[in-house]
């Protein structure tokens, strides 16, 4: 029996990303499959699912809510990014970033979301500066706090520290379940050992992984070892992928507004090998969260070079992992 | 990711009017971007560069050159979108087997550095109509 | 008026390592200098203030007693390397790291401390191999929480989780304060100005760090204006130099034996420009910490090649300072 | 750290028995090492390198050679403590100004590195007796 809670379930369009790119699914394919899974919201990063960007087309949006309508799910999130080089001689300036930020809060309204996705870039002022226009729509704005940031960096703690100054419950966090990678994902080791990486270093990297030695020190090793150039880039990745506490979650919870639920892979056995949803999920029920884990299948960039993609099954599976560890059915 | 997506399978053509060949060519990221975020699009073919000036690249019924791309701040090349990459080279590539390398280089705003995406394909011109 | 405290103030000898080396002061000096500004808990680099370790002459032993007898100072804290690297070859193995701290708890004792700071490089199992001798001693044994390292890095996360599944309270940490690096140290940069950094990219550097960036990107940005090897190298201390969140001490202070009151330079308005003891100092009293506070002073190396070390006059500020957040008279 | 200290002020001289000249050395570190972890002490004098072979280290009465300092186990180098360099060099400089470079290279257990740390110091050799 699992305490109860109030957790929903979601899906993130990013997961079926390959498919749509190959024209293999329709947004209306997308949502049809969350739908059936019994997850519900979704989530869309809206320059992948839809076209023109930000006038999306009518058309486009109506077709959103039709299929929304029809398979009984609804929008949970819009993901925004901020093109601070959409110049190359020089970035966005303040006034440039807040228009952007407050763009994307209509278009998020248009879509019917009542969460934002904030890439992590956004300078907190920014966000700040679009608190008012936030509560107004009653959109929420949350910072993706993704790895190698974690809730304990001096950016996000800057972030905190300037958003919870605002007394607003429209400016939270959207925190990506990758910074919580703890153990090395196999998909990685294995793309880099078909890369041409050394057998003798990925094993290294695994263990001082294993260990927590920093990362720094496991690069400088790397080299001494005569490392490759691919041996080198798994190093790097133990600065991307990052192990933090998923109990610090704790102290924001009143402020999470929704999950990336980030899956490298879903192995037969059902578990994300790196990822260790197993401890997360009681986290979140203590926490009292009461937003959705929203799948993000991230695994298609570490197998499209030897594998057939399917990004439906590996939702299908995490989704059961959901359901098993919230106590449904 | 989606290097080996990059040119459309089987499109590397001459083109219909003598002026040179062509493939189609699919943006190698997760969302689709404003042209200004195109970089580069470096292509060789058969061991040899082709120069930056000789590419064009064509969407959605409009063609710019890849410096034209720099500065168009609306247009965009969207996610799995097929746009078409052309190369000025009177005659076009001669009948037979040829190897297309496309590298698309991307400014990413949260990126620190532009991260550069190559494809290679073999392709095959079939002989010109007698 | 202040909170009523139980927290005690110290000298690490470490302050006074320049004139030490230059012979400028003994071991009785430095002692009698803490001690006379009420800061009686001495904590010693042993291999710094006593010659032949571990075999450390008797007569050393001796004086040491006598010395903080004299002066009214007792014994607080033995500050203990692993020399992993002994061996040109090999890094020591298990038996040995536990073999060499076993060694420093014994010289602890010895010393009459009753605090041993660990050297952050300590692998946990071998801190926790040695709990029961550490329990058998009465000398508990304290990670140097020291920057880049923190509370919730991966390391310490690991220690945390190993020595905590052993129930001792003779096992925990010494958080070195050099991990609340809030502001730019300004020692760091006029150092770095000498030394030949660009001085708008030192601005840039600065504002970066205010903004909290991530090191890494600086680090790139600062490659692509064409930083010189000054420029890098002060670019580099973003990574070594962290700024979190003092609070995220509460959850750790019974557990927190010693504390490194790690500062680089006390200004003539007695303020730590860089390091915010008018912060940290509350949450050790909120927490109800009892250890000492333990001066160390590190801003000789920031400044040898241009001014005169002061240690004396260093630690005598920074002792004020202390007195007055801690209500002291 | 301590780099301007690494040669003993005024220590520069030849040895008395002719055979080569030396000077006081102090460990650039802030506690003492056993020797094994001083990887080298390169020393140049007037612009030219000293071979590594010609320099011996001499603390509390023992002499190494730097390739003996690498397996000494026990030995120490103490904190601030002045230890005798010296350089095989029959006859040893000649008398007037020169520049002297030591750089002492450290294998400090909890860096990843191993630290050079370098001192330059001009010296005069008086004349020998006559
Ligand atoms: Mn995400
Ligand atoms: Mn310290």
């Amino acid at each position: 029996m699992t305490t109860p809670h109030d957790i929903k379930r979601g899906v993130s369009l990013y997961s079926y990303q390959y498919e749509t790119f190959l024209r293999r699914m329709t947004l209306d394919d997308c949502i049809a499959h969350a739908a059936s899974l019994g997850a519900r919201g979704i989530e869309v990063v809206s320059e992948q699912s839809f076209t023109g960007f930000p006038d999306v087309p009518q058309a486009q949006i109506d077709g959103w809510f039709d299929s929304l309508e029809r398979h009984g799910a609804y929008a949970q999130c819009h993901d925004m990014f901020l093109d601070v080089k959409l110049y190359k001689d020089r970035k966005l300036n303040f006034e440039e970033m807040v228009t952007s930020l407050k763009r994307d809060l209509r278009f998020a309204k248009r879509l019917g979301c009542r969460n934002v996705r904030v890439i992590v870039n956004t300078p907190p002022e920014v966000v700040v500066a679009c608190v008012p226009l936030a509560e107004e729509l009653d959109v929420r704005m949350g910072i993706e706090v993704h790895s190698p940031f974690h809730f304990d960096h001096p950016w996000i703690l800057r972030y905190t520290e300037l958003t919870r100054a605002t007394g607003s419950d429209h400016v939270g966090y959207v925190p990506d379940m990758g910074m919580y990678t703890k153990n090395y994902p196999p998909v990685f080791r294995d793309r880099f050992l078909r890369l041409g990486a050394t057998p003798k270093i990925v094993e290294y990297i695994l263990e001082a992984h294993a260990a927590r030695v920093l990362a720094d020190y496991v690069l400088m090793d790397v080299r001494k070892l005569g490392g490759n150039a691919v041996d080198l880039q798994m190093a790097e990745t133990l600065r991307h992928n990052i192990w933090s506490n998923p109990r610090r979650m704790l102290e924001f919870m009143p402020w999470i507004f929704n999950i990336h639920a980030k899956f490298y892979e879903i192995d037969d056995s059902g578990r994300e090998p790196a990822i260790p949803y197993e401890e997360i999920i009681p986290v979140l029920i203590e926490g009292g969260y009461q937003g959705h884990l929203s799948s993000e299948y991230e695994g298609q960039r570490h197998i499209e070079d030897a594998f057939e993609v399917d990004g439906r099954e590996q939702v299908r599976r995490q989704q059961d992992m959901f359901k098993r560890l919230l106590g449904e059915a | 990711m989606y290097d080996q997506h990059i040119i459309y399978p089987g499109s590397v053509r001459n083109t219909d009017d003598g002026a040179g060949w062509q493939f189609g060519a699919r943006l190698p990221y997760y969302r689709g971007q404003i042209l200004s975020a195109v970089e580069d699009i470096a292509i060789t073919v058969d061991g040899e560069k082709i120069a930056r000036e000789q590419v064009r690249f064509t969407v959605r019924g409009r063609t710019f050159t890849l410096d034209e791309l720099e500065t168009e701040y609306v247009e965009r090349w969207e996610f799995g979108e097929v746009a078409q990459v052309s190369v000025l080279r009177p005659g076009g590539l001669p009948a037979g087997e040829h190897q297309v390398t496309a590298a698309v280089q991307l400014r990413i705003s949260y990126l620190p550095w532009s991260p550069v995406t190559s494809c290679t394909t073999g392709a095959t011109i079939a002989p010109a109509h007698a």
